[in-house]
């Protein structure tokens, strides 16, 4: 069976220069980098080493670079950390609706211990307007917190504009307000830099630019205040306790160094073919519609509704021409919800059921893109033949 | 996230009775968007046996396969016997199916005895005491 | 020069077995293991696989088992989700001096946010007195942690007198005090089963028996109420967000599986390879007294205090042999606090400061114990000759 | 946990001037085992000039490399000269220290002017103005 891969924003294949570089770090050079001997000191330099090319790829100071064990921790360190270390100053944080769940759920177990969060408003793209933060901010306000992607509808938020809002509001405040930004979807994707966007805050994932699951890190400016998430040794300067995950880290710093060298190919070679794949799917498929904004949207996401037919039989009847998607549906998330990002930009829960991601990575092939455009109409034909939905179009 | 049974696959592979009866004795209508399931079963009815049954679906890979079990099952029983086939039956027949897709079986259940209820309501102006589908 | 590994209780050299078995994960089986494609089911399915052999090492069921990024977080985790999901029966932990230090900061984060932390006295040997905690209970307690075996000296806890002492005491209260246990220098090297401990919660890390860095887990037995410590995602059954680390678990898997096999060789081998070392030392070098419990000591672990010594310098002085060693003294911790574990045993700065521990591991071989024994009397009779404490003694 | 310099390791390797003088002009005497460090500074002078130092350190890697570095420092130095030398140079003459070392380094220059101090108290009866170690 043919097998194409078109789920890179779940996840993506480790680059096989990642898996080189990682590899002596396990049985030769496996010493605790906290160790002060030689294989320690070994080990630590790795990480030195791999900080800095992080540090670079961001435009950030290696001081500035903590590496943690994944996305989620990055977002949980990130909130938790200015709301417990800042509670004093105030405990309102301004967020929007359709962050990831990473960011969502730690905020709920924040308003639980007493903090207060709202959502930014977001347009039928998702798009959030940098000015309505004025409008929600109060005296209280310590922290916005602002994906710079979404993960599902690929719509880009403003960031640069919002820090510019921020900036602007703290002249006036004692209480600085902070900008994290959740940058899992974009790091070592499209360019990201810590001062062109003007965030204190920036979580980022390795998985999901060719680098290793579970190691993530999170940029926090100098300055920054910020208390552990992680409570124990000081490794990362104090701030992020327990052994360090040498060879994840050092396969970070790897996908890092190739993501700078190689972003601006990837960029335009996943634009023209995600356009290929999409002017393909609206030529062969009726009553199809486009989620997230037309224009500033990840070059590598192509989130559509198909009306009719439900996400999750798409994606299986595909994945039995061994076609990986992913879809906002309600069957395919564990809760009887659909996609809450699809409800927050106005989809109504026909389209949020409907709804199928492809997302697209370095290794995919236009005989990838044409074996979908083969295969895919006919299975929302044959799976519309039987939806009860689809009987007055005919 | 399910991890569907081999039967379950077969039966969503290649649904059996998928379609519309002309003509039919019983239609039962359940479910709704909102929820992301949607079916509709329709019976044919001889000498109180149930000589066909079809259905058309909008959902998930369970909704799809406790549908086509479920026509399955019911061919050739009588009202009576139709009317004892739980959803249990159904996801027994199915090898199981995820916890978090057991909602499915209950609406293929409801949408079994729709059709039923409709069927006596035609022919003995009395539907099938105290029935109204699941709340979902 | 020669090489020789001293220091497994810091970390150990990942088994080529369980580098075999990730292998596969980073390039080729890379799915998202919350993916329902193809791609995500072989993952998730690896992933299980990995759960059941944590869980037949252990003695626990499979749904017991959650996995973490690390040993500190598997430490966090059941210490903050203990107490955030329970702080409305009770405020009050009890734990041990000599904890590591993923137990200690955490606890001190939490005597931060209103919970109140007793510390049970330890003996000569850090050993704590199992009828200790029927003085130090009230109403308010809720957890009790101790950990299995203490990482600097060795010692091993009585958790089974322990877990006895609390179920008595469970009779007659409504709130039920949980028992956890840091069991991250025992899991993979002792026998460790969670029913004859009597434990509600344990944590281990894999990169201390020969698993990958990075990666850990948390036992949980059945109906222990505890709140998430990573907010996000449905992983884990929701009580561990983020996308899996499915090299780092599959690693994990392995080495469970190994261990299960070898414990029996390693204990006795370890045993009297220390044994020898022990002996050796103590012929060829005076003033020198063992750290810890004489018999009830974890097989790996030799801690000595050499008098009129300071222990980096006779660290540095063993790695320029090769030989990589660690100490207790302050010197070496950035802290300029000696090791906590040395003063809650009674011991003096001066003793503190004089302490080296030497940890065996299943590559440790009698050559490398020979050539210690060659290579480290001359090395504390030089420093001593160096020393002005060593005057008197001559 | 420390990143020494070459040079630091080299004063440890091999350190300089390690023992005892007897019949010294002055010693210093700084540190307790509490902090981990103490330092023993010998020295022998002569028409004001230091002819001959030498140390006895309990101590880390920077603590032996600091008194090694410190007594090279001072041999030959006029007594004014010698008080001149700060822990700073001392750090510098070393390519550095980590900055949790840095107080090794305070020790030395402590120890040093410890046994000027007591030289000058022996010759002139009254030991440098205002002198006492820094507090650890
Ligand atoms: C936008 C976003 N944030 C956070 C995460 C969480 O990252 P991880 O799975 O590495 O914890 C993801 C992906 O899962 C994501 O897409
Ligand atoms: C007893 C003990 N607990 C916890 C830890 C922390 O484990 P990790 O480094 O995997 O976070 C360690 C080792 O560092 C340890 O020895």
């Amino acid at each position: 069976m043919e097998k194409a891969y078109f789920d890179y924003a779940a996840t993506t294949p480790t680059h096989p220069e990642v898996v080189t570089a990682m590899l002596p770090y396990f049985e030769e050079k496996f010493g605790n980098p906290s160790s002060i001997h030689g294989f320690g000191r070994e080990t630590k330099a790795a990480i030195q080493d791999a900080r800095l090319k992080v540090a670079d790829l961001l435009g950030a100071d290696q001081a500035e670079i903590v590496f943690t064990g994944s996305g989620t921790e990055s977002d949980n360190f990130a909130l938790e950390g200015v709301a417990f270390s800042r509670e004093k100053e105030g405990r309102h944080i301004i967020s929007t609706p359709i962050e990831h769940h990473a960011i969502l759920e730690t905020l709920k177990f924040l308003e639980k211990r007493g903090f207060k969060v709202t959502y930014l408003p977001v347009d039928q793209y998702g798009m959030v307007n940098p000015e309505d933060i004025k409008k929600y901010v109060n005296d209280e306000t310590i922290l916005v917190s602002v994906m710079h992607a979404n993960n599902e509808i690929g719509t880009i938020e403003p960031l640069a504009e919002i820090s510019k809002v921020i900036r602007e509001l703290n002249i006036n405040r004692e209480n600085r307000i902070y900008l994290h930004t959740d940058a899992v979807q974009t790091v070592g994707q499209i360019p990201v830099n810590v001062n062109e966007l003007g965030v204190d805050l920036l979580s980022l994932s390795a998985h999901k630019f060719y680098g290793p699951k579970g190691v993530g890190a999170l940029y926090i400016r100098k300055g920054t205040k910020l208390v552990s998430f992680m409570h124990g040794g000081e490794q990362e300067r104090g701030r992020r306790a327990s052994t360090e995950n040498v060879p994840g880290i050092v396969g970070l710093g790897k996908a890092c160094e190739i993501a700078k060298k190689e972003l601006p190919v990837w960029t335009t070679e996943l634009t023209r073919l995600r356009d290929k794949l999409k002017n393909g799917l609206f030529a062969k498929i009726s009553d199809i519609e486009l989620n997230g904004h037309p224009t500033l949207r990840l070059p590598k996401n192509l989130d559509v509704s198909i009306q009719y037919v439900e996400g999750e039989s798409m994606l299986l009847s595909l994945d039995m021409e061994g076609i990986a998607v992913s879809t906002g549906s309600a069957c395919s998330s564990g809760s009887l919800e659909p996609s809450h990002v699809m409800l927050a930009i106005g989809k109504t829960h026909e389209q949020a059921h409907g709804s199928i991601r492809f997302s697209l990575g370095r290794l995919t092939t236009e005989k990838e893109i044409d074996y979908v455009l083969e295969v895919f109409p006919p299975i929302v034909e044959r799976l519309r033949k039987m939806s009860p939905l689809y009987k007055g179009v005919k | 996230m399910p991890q569907y049974s081999e039967k379950v696959m077969e039966h969503f592979r290649n649904p059996h009775n998928v379609g519309e009866i002309e003509n039919p004795d019983g239609v039962g209508h359940v479910g709704n968007p909102v929820c992301g399931d949607i079916m509709e079963m329709y019976i044919k009815v001889k000498d109180n046996v149930i000589v066909d049954a079809k259905f058309k679906t909008f959902g998930c890979g369970a909704a799809i396969a406790t549908s086509s079990m479920m026509t399955d099952l019911v061919k050739g029983k009588t009202i009576e016997e139709a009317l004892q086939i739980s959803n249990r039956a159904v996801v027994e027949a199915l090898d199981g199916l995820p916890a978090i897709k057991l909602h499915c079986s209950v609406l293929a259940e409801d949408a079994l005895k729709g059709a039923i209820n409709d069927y006596l309501k035609k022919t003995t102006g009395k539907g099938l005491p105290n029935w109204k589908p699941h709340e979902d």
